[in-house]
Formats: C-alpha cells, structure tokens, sequence
C-alpha cells in the first residue's frame, strides 16, 4: 500500500503546497517543510496577477485551505539543506540536524529575486528614485500609492525590461519569462493610481507569450496610454533635482534617446534558488548551466529529476507563472503517485 | 581587390572576441559618442557583420560610417552579450585600408593625414606626439596658454623639470637612435610598415584618379594632402 | 579672436524634454488607435508610394511619435492615399487617416491656424 | 557564450603591486603636463619611499596609431613586447603605466595572448627577430592613479594642504572623469570596476574633498582619436566634451579630476574653446572650471609647487583653487622661463577674457 508512504516536501510556496494537498487527499503522508513563518513563499508579497489582477490572496488562502483539509503536516521555520538516500529512504536535514525521512521528495523550493544592485549602471539601492518590480507590488499591497522618494507624485515614469535577464554581464542568460507582462500589467495599475502620468516601457523584445498577454499589450496602449520604446536601457543617473537620466538608443530610428522621469521600476527576474546547489550534494540531483534543478527530460518529464524519487516542481526547474507552477505541482504529485507504486514492493 | 572578403573578415583574432552573437538591442548605440554626433548607429554594425553579407560589408569598407567611431569602447561594457563594437570597427578599418576601399571616402582619405602626422611621429620621435606638431595655428582649440608655451617651448619645459629633445631619461627626452632602430625593425618585421606603405599607396592612386599628379605624372601628394584639409 | 568656425556642438541624442508634441497630440485626439502601433512594418511593405519612392509609412509614424515636425512636413506630400496600409495593419490602425490627419495639423501649423 | 560570474562590483578591488615598478610613460601626458609625470615619480620615490625605475630607452607603444588604425596590432604587440623586455632586462616585474590608452592597450595584448596562445609566440618571434630580445610577462600591470589609489592614506598622513575650502571649512566638491580605456574594456582591471570606479573618489576622500557624481560622468571627453587629430572632425570632440559640461554645471563643481592624459587636457582646453563660441563658460565665472590629474592634485597637498607641477600649462587658470585650499606660493613666478627669467606671459588664462 502506498498509502503508508511518506512524501516530504521542500518548501511551502505555491508549488510546495498544490503537490502536498494533491499527494496528501489522495492518502499519503505528506510532510511540507518551509523555511519561513508562514506558507504562501514570495506570492504574499503580490498585490495583483497579470494578465486579469486576480487577488494573489484568493490563490494563498484557497491552497491553505486545500493543504489543512487534506491533513499535510506543515512544519515552518526549517529551511533544508541536505538531501541524502540512506538505507532505501531518503533523510532531510537542516543547519540544526533536525531530520525528516521520507520514501520520497519534491523539491519545491522556488526561486530568488535578481538582486538588482548587481547592475550597477542601473542605480538600484545608490537612487532613491529607482525601485525594482517586487518594490512595487508591495507598495501597492501596503500602501496603494506610488510616490517619489520626495514625497510627491512621479509625472514620469519609466518601466525597464530585461533587469537581470538575458544579460551575460550578470550572468543570467536566459528569459525570465514573466517579466514582460508583469512590466505592462504594472503600467497599466500605475495609469490607474496616477492617470496624469507619462509611463513608458524600455524593451529589447516583448516576450507575450500568454493567452491574453497581448491583448493586455493592446490595451494598455489603446486605453493606458502606456509608450514602449524599443531600445534596451544603457544606464540611470541622478540629476541634480534627484529625477533621473535614462540613456537608450531608440532602435527603431537608429538614434540615442535620453529622457528624464521621476521613477524608474525595474523588471527583475527569477533566478535560481540559493539552495539549488547543496540539494546536488550527496545525491545525484544536478542543475542545468543556468543553476536551475536539471530535470530528466524537458519535453516528457519535467518533473523527475536526475535522482530516482527525488522530484521537482514549480520554479526550482525554470521560471513559471503562478498558474503554471501550480499545474506543474500538480503533476509532480502524479509522477511521486507513480513512482511509489512502481516501488510498493 | 574583394574576394574572399568574409575570409579576410574572420581570420582577425579579434573579431572572435568582439561579435558574439549580437540581439540587436541598442544599448551600444545609447552611450556611443559618435550616435551622439554623427548619423552612426554601433549596433547596426553589429548587424552587418553578423549577416556576413558581402555587399552590406563593401558598402562598409568604402562608406564614412567606419570612420564615425571614436574608439572609446563604451559599447563593451554594456553589452549583454560581451560584444565590442569598436573592436568589430578595428577590424573592418583595417581591411578597409588594406583593399583600398578607405579612399573612397571622406572620412577614410583622411588615414593619409594621420599617417603623416602620428605615422611621421612615431617612426622619427618614438613618441606619437611632439610639442612641435601641435601648431598654434592649426590648433586655435589649444587656446593662449599652449600659445605661449609653443612659442617658449625650451624654457617651459625645462622650468617643470622636463628634459625635452635631449639625452638621457625624463620627460620629452630625446630617443636615442639605437631605439628608434629597433622600433623601426619592429615595423618592417611585424607589417606595420607595410601597412603604412598600403596607405600611402592607395593614397598615391586616389591622387592620380582625381588629376593631382606632378611634371611627371607622379602622384602630387602635397597637393592631395591640401585637398584633404579642406574636404 | 581665433576662428572656431570649424567646430560646430551639436547632439543627434533624441531630448523627450525637447519633444514637439504638437502634431501627435492631434493625432491621438482624433485617431486613437494611432497608439496601438507596434511599428512592424507591414504598412511600408504594402505602400503604393513606397514602393516608388522612398516614401516609409512606418517611419512617419515614429517620427510622429518623437514629435520630428520638420522631417514630416517634408516626407508627407510623399503619400498616394490609397489606404493598403490601413488594409494590412495588424492593429487595425486606420493609417490613412493618420497621414490625413498630419497633413491638416501641418497645414494649420503653416497658416497659424488652430481648430476650433 | 561565456557566463561571467556574478560580481558585485561595489566590493571588487583589484591587485596592485606594492613596490618595485617600471615606468611607462604617455606621450600625451608628458606633452601637454610634463610637470605630472615628473611628480608621480618623485611622489613614489620622495614621499612614499618606493622604487621605481624611468628607462631613457622605452617609446610610445603606439596606442594612439593603434586606435587612429595606421599602426597593425600585431606591431602594437611586439612594440609593447619591446617595452616588456626592457622591464625583464632590469629586473622589474611590475609596470606602472601613465597613460589611459596604453594601460588599456597592455590589458587588451595580455587578454589576446592569454586567449590565444598563438599570438604570444608569434609576437615573441617578431620581437625576436626585430631586436634580438626576448620578454616576460609582467606580474602586475597597474595605472599611476591605481598606485597613489593604494597609498592615497600615506598621502593623506603627509599632506600640507587638504581639498577644503579655508574660508568655509567645507569640503570642495569635485567631479571625476575615469578615461574610457582604464576600465570600460576590461572592468576588472580597475578599482571597483567601472561604473562606480573608486579609484579618484577615493582619493577625493582621502584627502579632505567630497566627490560628486553627475548624469554624464561616465560619458567619453570626447577625445575619439582621429575624431580630433583630423581638424576637420574636432566638432565630434567638443560635443561630448560639452555633454559632460551641461550635466556637471549645475552641481557647481570646485574641480574635476582625472586619470587620463588626453581626458585632462581636452576637458580643460574644450572649456576655453566653448565660452568662445557660446560666450558663457559651465561653471567657475569667467575662468571656468580647473581640471587636474591625480599627480597633480596629490603633488598640490604633499606642498610640491604648483609651477613646478606644471599648472600654469592648464589654460583654465588654477590659482582661484589654490587660493580655496590655500596653497602657497608665488604668483611673480608663475610664467618666468629658465633662471627665472621674463619670457611673456599667455594672452589670457581661463576661458573668457
């Protein structure tokens, strides 16, 4: 019976908690081990979803309240960092040795901000006047307002593409995915609070790859006045009055351009989780040339990883949606089903 | 005079370190004092080469635009994808002065005046600049002040301690010909006078094409040199 | 007094605090899907015009976004009014009468004209 | 494609040798401020107690034909080869290099030769074959203003003078200008990096001033090589020169300094050039605003004096600043030629008359 089998679960984002309350209704004994107070991970710092600003509370509670029913043993305030199969089972450890066994794993740990302080050339944490996308959803969370660091309301702002992405002189090579349309669902929010606002988009392409992203793309122009500018950002600097020079070239005239504004909100992305690397120790989970966890097969299996029983869901593999790390998590659940039943004996 | 040109192209050690590939993003031309000033857009030059185009890349070697770039390499250090613009321009200014394309245009005539000036330099100073070659006259920008040190040269120099045109170290010493020997074996060995001499004769062509020749028919080159000034 | 008539400052750099906005303030005014443009150039493969001149529909729209009032004024005349542009765009932009629009902001800016 | 590994740049500090070095002189430095160099050697060997060693024998290394593209990189190559054989035969393992575009220039022929093997033997062979001499690799390849960077606190300890105001006890307000070529190729090749680059702050600081950044401080001065050798293209010069003048004007800076030699002498001859042509000057009233390297500036504090540094060469008249940190000296001998005799004295200093 795998009904006696026991699942623990990495980290209790979104992914974390869809795959534990799937695994746990159907009997299994689910263990969901997250590293903060509270479950939900980054999400419950977001005010709104792209591409529809449906409540990312709604998304939290609903899963809590999945999670709960389904009798998942939540422990908190426990962050993982050593995965190792001992004796056919696997054994869980933190800093503090304290241990978790389990017959099988998810690794749902999620994934960490671009810390925006690595591209220099842009300012973030040198101007006050430059705040990163996740600044801003929990501003508006928090405060529903946007400001200037002098207190007074932005008459321009500027939302920059591609921070941390796409970008060899940080290290990150890949697209972030979500950023391009987090980038126009903010615009749009920003046109809301602040309807006598300039908002312009500095991009290199515009990656909408969703259903209704670029519907969303269309609207913002049409309804939002949102102004895109293709030419990817060379450089912020304060000026005296601390608003700032942005420098880019507008490549559809082949011209530099310099615009002055008042705020400037940078598109950060996803990379991969700070723990990526110890989970390949011990074991033979491995990570792909970016740092994210390497799956067996990108096409047909995303998520089993390199290591028989040691599973992946969410952003740990790549950078998701909300919607997508869910239904990932999902999966993951059935591919742990399938393997414990395989192994039963 | 263009055949295997793209060879050409590839066979410099340094365009393997300049093109990557490029995604056309602009963040090169956003800091590019020749953008600021000239009709010049790095980022399409990118491009260009990158299509390995034969014409795109004549029309290049023989148009102003490769002359535009001030060689500051503000492009590398922005670019996401470790590009250098102004090492890909290095590169196409150099095959463009070896096919003699350079003479067909404005800006690349001008490598004569260079040659004669920082060339002239180099191989009879060892430096690439004198105090004697910044002429007043052609140099208003230089103000007053360098003025009146041109016109008092040996006091100046040697009231701040510099030991200019003698022997011996210091500032603006002289160097000695045993050096300048070597450096000179130094051009003909590595083809840096060969190079100067492909300048110099692709000039001399451009001379004749355009009628300025002497008594003998032979390039007038003093002639082409005023020309040049005034262009 | 040195003559420095050889040296001329000048910048290329498009200034948004520099930007003439007055014939795209019309234009949106008028015609708002203008600003739905993604500049993909399908009006300019289809021109009638550009296709014997050097005539680009796409461009008029960028400099009209970056306020280049002089470049459109001389550019404008260059348009047959067919509308193919209109029939193509895939934001269903009605182009025509973008460029209709431009030569009548021109011409009142020429006369000191202003709309009633 | 090569991933770079995640530099927090702010953090970074590159290595730069603590004794023993073998100059490498700029020919546009000791042209237009030969009084500098002559500082930077006796900072080091008076003040600092270092060795450093001037050879009669070494030449240009041909960067400015490199760039202006007469000058094949493969000579470049073997001339900077030359350079480094004269530093093996010494014994010197270390360059100290006074000019941007050759400090670029050396870190461009190392990277090359690291890269591709190839080229090293190859230059080895040329230089072989052209001198009869044969090179090492130097250990450390540092730029003058790394060095007085590294030991800006002894500078400190020993100073007469500090970048303060007397009249006000504030500290003056000084811009800087990194030349392009010290760190925008190879940004580990400067003192954090090249967007923040410490190197002139940090000495700003160390001696009493306060650094200030400005929109365009990372713009080029303009230089462009043949964009101002060639008469004809100096508009290209002055334009970017006058970029950075517009974006520092209101910030009201008491001086600029710098680390490059061309750098240093355009932003102070273009400051002279624009107020002729505009009529106005970007700061500092009639004169405009004194622009200095860090030899010069370090030699000022240690109490060196100012013409023999060389500072009446600048056409943007220093005395107001000397005046502000209070220098002394004498203004009789400011434009006396040998044995201090009467040799004229220019038009007019600064920028309008």
């Amino acid at each position: 019976m795998i009904k006696n089998k026991h699942v623990a679960i990495i980290g209790g984002g979104i992914a974390g908690m869809e795959a534990a309350a799937v695994l746990a209704k159907q009997g299994l004994k689910v263990t969901l081990i997250e590293k903060e107070a509270i479950t939900g991970g980054k999400l419950n710092d977001w005010h709104h979803l792209f591409p529809d600003f449906f409540s990312p509370k709604t998304v939290i509670d609903n899963l809590i309240a999945k999670t709960n029913h389904s009798g998942v043993n939540v422990v908190y305030n426990t962050e993982i960092s050593k995965i190792e199969k001992l004796n056919g089972r696997f054994e869980l450890s933190d800093e503090r040795d304290t241990k978790f066994y389990s017959d099988a794993v998810i690794i749902a740990s999620g994934f960490r901000l671009f810390d925006a302080t690595l591209k220099e050339e842009y300012g973030y944490g040198i101007f006050d006047n430059v705040i990163t996308s996740v600044d801003f959803e929990k501003l508006m969370k928090t405060e529903g307002k946007l400001l200037t660091a002098q207190k007074t309301e932005p008459k321009r702002i500027a939302i920059i593409h591609c921070v941390g992405s796409r970008d060899a002189k940080t290290g990150n090579t890949y697209c972030s995915k979500v950023c391009c349309i987090t980038g126009i669902k903010q615009a749009i929010e920003i046109n809301k609070i602040l309807p006598d606002s300039e908002i312009y988009c500095f991009y290199m392409d515009l990656r909408l790859y969703g259903l209704n992203f670029d519907s969303l793309y269309l609207h913002a122009q049409k309804q939002h006045k949102i102004q895109f500018i293709r030419g990817r950002l060379s450089e912020i600097a304060e000026r005296f009055d601390k608003s700032l020079q942005l420098k880019t070239e507008d490549t559809l005239q082949g011209r530099p351009l310099r615009i002055n504004v008042d705020t400037v909100i940078l598109l950060i992305g996803m990379e991969p989780g700070a723990s990526n690397n110890l989970f390949t120790k011990n074991n033979k989970v491995t990570i792909d040339e970016n740092g994210f966890m390497k799956p067996i097969n990108m096409h047909e299996n995303r998520n089993s990883s390199t290591h028989d029983g040691i599973f992946l869901a969410g952003t740990v593999i790549c950078p998701m949606a909300v919607n997508e790390s869910i239904e990932n998590a999902r999966a993951a659940a059935f591919e742990v089903i399938s393997y414990l039943e395989k192994n039963k004996l | 005079m263009y055949s295997e040109i793209i060879k050409n192209l590839k066979t410099d050690v340094r365009l393997t370190e300049a093109l990557q590939a490029c995604m056309n993003c602009g963040i090169c031309t956003a800091v590019c004092p020749a953008a600021e000033f000239y009709e010049y857009d790095p980022r399409s030059i990118a491009v260009s080469v990158q299509s390995e185009n034969r014409e795109k890349i004549i029309d290049l070697l023989e148009s102003d635009t490769i002359w535009y770039c001030g060689q500051c390499m503000s492009c590398k250090t922005r670019c996401p994808r470790n590009n250098c613009s102004g090492l890909i321009i290095s590169v196409l200014r150099k095959l463009s002065q070896e096919t003699g394309a350079f003479t067909k245009s404005r800006m690349g005539r001008q490598q004569y005046l260079i040659l004669k000036t920082i060339g002239n330099n180099i191989l009879s100073r060892g430096y690439c600049i004198h105090p004697t070659t910044v002429v007043p006259e052609t140099h208003p920008e230089q103000g007053p002040v360098w003025k009146w040190i041109y016109e008092n040269m040996h006091d100046v120099y040697a009231v701040v301690g510099a030991n200019l045109d003698c022997d011996g170290p210091g500032t603006m010493r002289k160097i000695n010909s045993i050096d300048l020997n070597e450096l000179n074996n130094i051009f003909i060995v590595s083809g840096g006078m060969k190079f100067f001499d492909t300048i110099n004769h692709f000039s001399k062509l451009k001379a004749i094409e355009m009628g300025m020749v002497d008594e003998y028919g032979e390039a007038d080159m003093e002639k082409y040199t005023q020309y040049l000034l005034q262009e | 007094m040195n003559d420095f008539s050889y040296l001329k400052p000048a910048s290329r750099q498009i200034d948004f605090d520099k930007f003439d906005d007055r014939l795209l303030l019309y234009v949106l005014k008028y015609e708002l899907s203008f600003a739905t443009c993604i500049s993909c150039g399908g009006c300019t493969a289809t021109c009638s015009a550009g296709n014997l001149t050097n005539f680009n529909v796409r461009k008029i729209g960028l400099w009209l976004r970056r306020g280049e009032t002089e470049k459109l004024s001389e550019e404008i005349g260059k348009c047959m009014f067919c509308g193919k542009c209109t029939l193509i765009c895939p934001r269903d932009i009605n182009i025509r009468n973008v460029i209709l629009l431009i030569k009548k902001r021109i011409s009142m800016l020429k006369t000191e004209k202003e709309m009633p | 494609m090569e991933i770079k590994s995640k530099i927090k740049w702010s953090e970074y500090n590159k290595e730069i040798a603590e004794d023993h070095f073998f100059f490498l002189r700029s020919c546009i430095r000791q042209n237009f401020n030969p009084g500098a160099e002559k500082a930077f050697i006796s900072i080091l060997k008076n003040n600092l107690k270092k060795d450093i060693f001037d050879d009669a024998r070494h030449t240009t290394c041909t960067g400015i034909g490199y760039h202006t593209d007469i000058v094949p990189f493969e000579t470049m190559q073997t001339m900077i080869a030359r350079q480094f054989s004269l530093m093996t035969e010494k014994g010197y393992k270390n360059c100290a290099v006074s000019c941007i575009t050759s400090f670029g220039s050396y870190n461009e022929i190392l990277s090359t030769w690291k890269e591709f093997p190839e080229e090293l033997a190859k230059t080895r062979d040329y230089l072989k074959k052209a001198t009869g001499r044969e090179f090492e690799i130097p250990e450390n390849l540092s730029h003058g203003c790394d060095i007085i960077y590294k030991f800006r606190k002894e500078i400190a300890a020993q100073s007469n003078y500090k970048l303060i105001n007397i009249e006000t006890g504030e500290p003056l307000k000084i811009v800087d200008h990194i030349g392009c070529h010290y760190s925008k190729i190879f940004p580990e090749k400067g003192v954090g990096g090249f967007e923040y680059s410490k190197v002139l702050t940090e000495m700003i600081q160390a001696w009493g001033g306060q650094p200030v950044d400005y929109p365009e401080r990372r713009h080029c001065c303009g230089f462009g090589f043949r964009q101002y050798l060639v008469k004809s293209n100096r508009s290209y010069s002055i334009s970017n020169s006058r970029k950075k003048f517009e974006s520092m004007e209101p910030f009201k800076p008491d001086a600029i300094i710098t680390n490059c030699p061309g750098c240093n002498m355009f932003l102070d001859r273009w400051q002279y050039t624009l107020a002729q042509i505009e009529g106005k000057t970007y700061g500092g009233g009639t004169n405009g605003i004194p622009v200095f390297s860090y030899e010069e500036l370090a030699g000022l504090i240690l109490g060196y004096d100012p013409w023999k540094l060389g500072l009446q060469m600048h056409q943007v008249d220093v005395e107001p600043f000397l005046k502000k940190i209070g220098v002394r000296y004498d203004p009789e001998l400011k434009f006396v030629g040998i044995n201090g005799k009467y040799i004229n004295e220019p038009l007019f200093t600064g920028c309008l008359k």
